[in-house]
């Protein structure tokens, strides 16, 4: 909902009073260190709350646990975007206008990036965006940051794994609601270049009573696998009623999908047994279990209390880990840059990620300081894997597919290549 | 194939409405308060099972909760606030702003208590069962009974029992039954919980259906539920039913053909229709000689 | 600070126009129109897609209809267009001779089912996604302009707009037309019998507020340069409501004064409040609030705070003499005003 | 035919299967006033709604001064100089006294939207004229005093004032009185009977449905008789006293 804010006679008593500490970007010497996590936290993509935070307070104990930055804490500013992009450019903006130690951003997300990076660019806040539009592919903003591939790159890479396996035709099964569309122009246009049959298309109205009609379309189409991407209750209505009126095949989940919210209903709609069987879901980062991502776990599990639960969905979720890596890499570039003000560090974020002779490979915040304060140049390789950002600020990186067994981590069984991908995508 | 599957579907879809739309339409014709605040009532309903469920209460007593805590609250509201309002000689509009009013504040109430997150809600399903051509779940069936049977004990209550003839009687001429000696403020009481008790199920079918409960099943449900009661004409048992029936299978055959996008425009185009068509059916003057009655 | 004063100023005017549209249809025409803010969806959708430039097909990132690229102000004026077309076509059901209370409830269903739609139709405005990267109006003019400079000419721009659109229904509410408007609000079988006629009058105004509601719509998407379902729930309409009510329901300025203290005080001053509980419980407990609000308005001063102005006339000179009511006064007046 | 203003040809009204005006005639010529009396129930309101408008005719033909109005809408019959009053008298509450006239004027008639927003000196002109007879109405009608009191704060009687001024500022040439001395202090029926007289002779047709005979018998050249749907009677009122069909239709 739009919250608009009127006359500003009426609130500058309260602006005016924020306005004295407030001197712009990240400037403030002392104090906690402002890290702004914007997202929806009400509205449509409520659900978007409990990703953030599988990143946030994951990230701010690996940081803090390790001294913070520069001796400061850091402490988490949290937007709520209330899933409407004009809420967010007003939260937004009395969040910059009234906090004078915001030094950097996490996100924002596909509803608000449009209205957002101008204005966060023309503050010098750098932002680790995850907005996947292919419209940031080739950004000309200075500030803007992406470590996780655009949306289409893992619809390829949904498509790459099909082949794989041989699948000779596949159905898609998205759902309407925001969020869930993001893949599904580069699933078809993946399953079109890899020359798979797309045997039916079917878009659900989340939340519906039933989904019949559409199951029975799908099982006509006889398709061997199925793509989809959809909120966990929508999905298990679906394939609840698929496993009713026909019988399951192999369903292939977007980097979207895995998170206890989806797996729980759908374990409960088709058996988990079933789940376990035909399940798999194609995510980004890298399958290589390193450093990072033991660092990643334990912070994980030291702030379970703050996760939603089980706490096993969040641990080697390659979607939080890509989260986490954007805080630590923004640290540690504030640390080598020995400033919070965008301005100074924003330089500084590629060069800590980016391999180099004589650099010192860290997979940890606590170990990229212990270097950076023993002088040397350091390549911070996170749990997700390398950072590798092109000129366009852009870090693509390698997707795995991965299955779920029941309360436990994720198992990797295949891993596609950024390489495989661009090769395809052209 | 499909399209006849799809009347199938439509059935179970009428169930939910049905069940919404008799309980809305008794109280609003009786009343003639358009009661939005109903949906707040379904929410209500839905919740209290799902927290019975959670707190893993006996089936039969969480199924008994919905309707029992969605009529207490509707009792509440329409003998406080609606009542108070009406005393202040409220209009129809203003009655309809009123329960406007206050299905934000259920709705909303409802979502900052639940945190505003969806849950999943895991009712018993039960096997699938194919009579010919169509494929239904037990309790789809099981909900498709409670309908008819909600319906079929309305139209006794109203047509065979002295209270029902006095509450008819009391729908057309308020002022001639209060003055017949009809103890119209208990009969006002009787519709209120009798409205909020099949609030309370239809919300519960609803949320079975979707398997799924948030805050504002109630209002997403609202319209359906809506059209119905007012294209089967205000208290009128049996045209809610019936549009109930139209507005589902139409819906569903619309799904099946077009894809479920184009279901929610179809419900729409049946309204428009029915209003462009016979606006006599709701017709009367605009600023409203029809009296309050709460 | 200052990007954030001139955001919402811009806010400000365009919720102040929407506004004045209630008003011109509810407070003047008696229109209970509970789809408001569609109207303000439906001019953003337009301005949005006619300056987005042409889809470019499945493979884009964002689909949706109409697709081109006119010239500032065209999507303003589409906009407006827009609002109006949709106002006639709802208009041919929703304003039937039909109860209030039924009307009300129609009107809300068309709300409620056309969200669902947008966001169904995935193909039509890019369903619950929504639009985003519309181009800033006249941005290349404007280059030399910094980020804020451009904030406060558009606020300034809106603001323009919005003294435009006053001095509009200003007129109109002053004028025989919004007489012969308030005339059918009052008791529309009278209205008639004097040979107004209340369906073509009601439309009239249902048409001039979606209008207004549109380039509203326009407006904010311009500035935002994005827009979705979200938007436009329905509780955005019973905001405006409650403004109006509040601020005095046919009164122009009570609409302002309304609309001021029901955004700022009912729903901005509690985003200054240090977080209470979970992140976002304040955001729904602020519609129960505005519910309450609500409640309270008809409860105490169903006229609001600054009601509709008694419009007084004094009588033509030499006549004052003879303003004693009673058959006295009958004879000596007779010659009189000729 | 030659004087007739209002011309109704076998009118009938019908509510569902009930027939409230059965193929009923009658006619009403220049500067007439004429009474509709008959006991409850007799169709008067009911045949009074079928030639404003408000109701729906079932057969027959209604005429106004050449025009078929038969199906005709209320407004358009009102152009065509057809005004009435209601049973129960219909102000508008919301607007002043002044505004419930001025609203009325014939002058101010026209696309009321286009004068509004882009009116030149002719339209300011017809609205002074309205403005002008406005205000010599209500010094007749003795009511200058209460011009910017709302119709909701007016006692009955002067609700029926008001209501018969609206139907003078149509400049009509015929009008229709519902039932106009209900509720209405004995001081103001004299003068509505007064006012019944002068608007006659100002060239004016009335057709009063009224209870109470004496008025009736004051004001009305001519009286209808109905009962049970149907006319009875038409002549002066002293004849239709006493024939035997009215005796009937009233205490049988």
């Amino acid at each position: 909902m739009r919250k608009p804010i009127y006359l500003t006679l009426a609130t500058s008593g309260l602006l005016a009073l924020a306005a004295c500490a407030s001197n712009g970007g990240g400037t403030a010497s002392s104090g906690p260190v402002g890290i702004v996590q914007i997202a929806a936290y009400t509205g449509d993509q409520a659900f978007e709350a409990q990703f953030s935070d599988s990143i946030d307070f994951p990230a701010l104990y690996a940081v803090n646990h390790a001294g913070g930055i520069l001796g400061r804490k850091v402490s988490l500013i949290q937007v709520d975007t209330r899933s409407d992009p004009a809420d967010a450019l007003a939260a937004m903006g009395k969040t910059l206008a009234t906090s004078s130690n915001v030094a950097a951003i996490l996100g924002p997300d596909s509803t608000s990036a449009a209205t957002l990076v101008p204005l966060l660019n023309t503050h010098h806040q750098p932002m680790m965006i995850s907005a996947g539009e292919a419209a940031y592919d080739r950004s000309s903003y200075a500030y803007l940051w992406r470590d996780v591939p655009p949306d289409p790159a893992n619809g390829e890479a949904i498509a790459l794994w099909a082949k794989r396996q041989g699948y000779a035709s596949v159905a898609t099964v998205f759902g309407t609601d925001t969020g869930s569309q993001g893949d599904l122009p580069g699933v078809v246009a993946g399953v079109k270049a890899v020359g798979i049959k797309l045997a039916d298309q079917e878009n659900l109205t989340p939340d519906q009573p039933s989904y019949r009609a559409a199951v029975e379309r799908l099982l006509a189409a006889k398709p061997a696998a199925i793509i989809t991407e959809s909120d966990g209750p929508t999905a298990a209505t679906f394939f609840g009623e698929l496993r009713q009126l026909g019988s399951l095949v192999p369903i292939i989940g977007t980097s979207g999908t895995p998170s206890d919210s989806y797996f729980t209903p759908m374990r409960g709609a088709i058996g988990s047994a079933n789940f376990n069987k035909y399940f798999r879901a194609v995510v980004v980062g890298n399958p290589v279990t390193s450093l990072a991502v033991k660092a990643f776990n334990a912070s994980v599990l030291a702030t379970a209390a703050k996760l939603s639960k089980p706490v096993t969905q969040w641990e080697n979720n390659s979607f939080s880990e890509s989260g986490y890596d954007a805080m630590i890499t923004l640290a540690l570039a504030m640390d080598a840059a020995h400033s919070t003000a965008g301005t100074v560090y924003n330089s500084y974020i590629a060069q800590v990620t980016a391999p180099g002779p004589g650099k010192q490979v860290v997979y940890t915040y606590a170990a990229g300081k212990a270097a950076l304060a023993a002088g040397h140049k350091i390549q911070y390789i996170g749990a997700a894997g390398p950072l590798l950002f092109n000129k366009y600020h852009n870090s693509f990186g390698s997707q795995a597919v991965e299955e779920f067994p029941a309360n436990a981590p994720a198992v990797v069984v295949g891993t596609i290549t950024q390489a495989q991908v661009q090769a395809l995508g052209g | 194939m499909l399209i006849i599957q799809a009347i199938g579907f439509g059935v179970i879809t009428a169930a939910l409405i049905a069940i919404g739309a008799m309980g809305f339409t008794v109280q609003f014709g009786l009343t003639n308060v358009l009661n939005i605040s109903y949906a707040g009532a379904m929410t209500v309903g839905a919740f209290a099972t799902f927290i019975a469920e959670e707190l893993h209460l006996a089936l039969v007593l969480g199924v008994l909760l919905a309707p029992l805590a969605a009529a207490a609250v509707t009792l509440v509201l329409g003998r406080t606030l609606f009542a108070f309002y009406a005393r202040r000689g409220a209009g129809l509009f203003e009655m309809v702003m009123v329960t406007l009013a206050v299905n934000l504040i259920l709705q909303f109430g409802i979502d900052a208590a639940s945190h505003e997150q969806i849950y999943r809600f895991a009712f018993p399903q039960g096997a699938s069962l194919h009579v010919g051509p169509f494929t239904f779940t037990v309790t789809q069936l099981a909900l498709v009974a409670v309908a008819a049977g909600v319906f079929a004990s309305l139209e006794f209550l109203l047509r065979r029992t002295r209270l029902g003839k006095a509450l008819r009687a009391m729908a057309v001429e308020p002022r001639l039954a209060r003055t017949c000696g009809i103890p119209t403020a208990k009969i006002v009481n009787v519709v209120w919980l009798l409205s909020g008790a099949l609030a309370g199920l239809a919300g519960l079918a609803y949320v079975i259906n979707a398997l799924t409960i948030d805050a504002s099943v109630g209002t997403n449900f609202l319209p359906l539920v809506l059209a119905a009661a007012i294209l089967g004409k205000a208290g009128s048992t049996r045209g809610a039913v019936l549009a109930a029936l139209a507005l589902g299978v139409v819906t569903e055959e619309v799904a099946a053909v077009g894809g479920a996008a184009y279901s929610t425009v179809a419900g729409f185009g049946i309204l428009a229709i029915v209003l462009l068509t016979r606006p006599a059916a709701l017709a009367g003057q605009a600023t409203g000689k029809v009296e309050v009655t709460v | 600070m200052s990007f954030y004063i001139s955001t919402l100023l811009v806010y400000f005017f365009v919720d102040v126009l929407l506004a004045w549209a209630l008003n011109l249809q509810f407070g003047w025409g008696g229109i209970p129109n509970f789809a408001l803010i569609m109207f303000q969806a439906v001019g953003a959708y337009a301005a949005a897609v006619v300056s987005l430039g042409p889809d470019t097909g499945a493979g884009a990132f964002q689909r949706y209809v109409f697709g081109s690229d006119l010239p500032f102000p065209v999507p303003l004026l589409v906009a407006t267009a827009a609002g109006g077309i949709l106002a006639l076509v709802v208009g041919m059901f929703a304003l039937r001779r039909i109860r209030r209370d039924y009307q009300a409830a129609i009107l809300l269903i068309v709300s409620l089912i056309a969200i669902q739609v947008v966001s169904n139709l995935v193909g039509l405005l890019n369903g619950s996604n929504g639009l985003t990267g519309v181009p800033k109006p006249l941005s290349g003019v404007l280059a030399g302009l910094t980020y804020d400079g451009y904030q406060w000419v558009y606020a300034a721009w809106a603001g323009l707009i919005a003294l435009g659109v006053y001095l509009l229904v200003a007129r109109l509410g002053g004028s025989a037309w919004g007489r012969a408007l308030r005339a059918v609000r009052d008791n529309e079988d009278a209205a008639a019998t004097i040979g107004l006629n209340p369906m073509g009058l009601r439309m009239q105004a249902f048409v001039i507020g979606g209008m207004i509601a549109g380039l509203s719509g326009g407006l904010l998407v311009d500035f935002l340069s994005a827009w979705s379902p979200a938007a436009w729930g329905y509780a955005e309409t019973f905001a405006v409501f409650t403004a109006i009510i509040l601020g005095g329901v046919g009164n122009n300025w009570g609409v302002v004064l309304g609309t001021l203290l029901v955004q700022v005080i009912f729903l901005q001053v509690p985003t200054f409040a240090p977080q209470v509980g979970y992140t976002g419980l304040i955001d729904a407990l602020e519609w129960v609030l505005i519910g309450g609000l609500w409640l309270l308005c008809l409860a105490i001063r169903p006229r609001g705070l600054i009601p509709e102005r008694r419009r007084t006339v004094a009588p033509p000179p030499g006549v004052a003499a003879t303003l004693t009511p009673g058959p006295a006064a009958a004879a000596p007046s007779q010659g009189v005003s000729q | 035919m030659p004087g007739a203003v209002l011309e109704v040809r076998d009118v009938s009204v019908r509510f569902g299967g009930v027939v409230a005006v059965r193929n009923t005639s009658l006619e009403l010529r220049e500067k007439e006033v004429v009474g509709l009396i008959g006991p409850n129930g007799a169709g008067k309101s009911s045949l009074l709604g079928a030639l404003g408008g408000q109701l729906p005719v079932a057969g027959g033909q209604v005429w106004l001064g050449g025009h078929d109005i038969t199906t005709a809408p209320p407004h358009r019959r009102a152009r065509l100089g057809l005004a009435r009053t209601f049973q129960l008298a219909s102000t508008f509450d919301g607007l002043t006294v002044y505004e419930n006239l001025l609203v009325s004027a014939a002058a101010a008639r026209g696309s009321r939207l286009r004068d509004s927003l882009a009116g030149g000196r002719e339209r300011r002109a017809r609205l002074a004229a309205a403005a002008d007879m406005t205000w010599s109405r209500l010094h007749e009608f003795g009511m200058a005093g209460a011009a910017n009191r709302y119709g909701s704060e007016l006692s009955g009687g002067q609700r029926r004032l008001v209501e018969i001024m609206r139907c003078l500022m149509q400049s009509p040439r015929v009008v229709l009185l519902d039932e106009p001395m209900v509720g209405v202090a004995p001081r103001l029926v004299q003068r509505i009977q007064e006012e019944c007289a002068r608007i006659r002779d100002s060239g004016v047709s009335i057709i009063i449905v009224e209870h109470a005979l004496e008025v009736v018998q004051a004001v009305c050249d001519r009286v209808v008789v109905m009962a049970s749907g149907a006319v009875v009677a038409q002549a002066t009122y002293a004849e239709a006293m006493s024939s035997g069909a009215v005796r009937e239709a009233y205490f049988a």
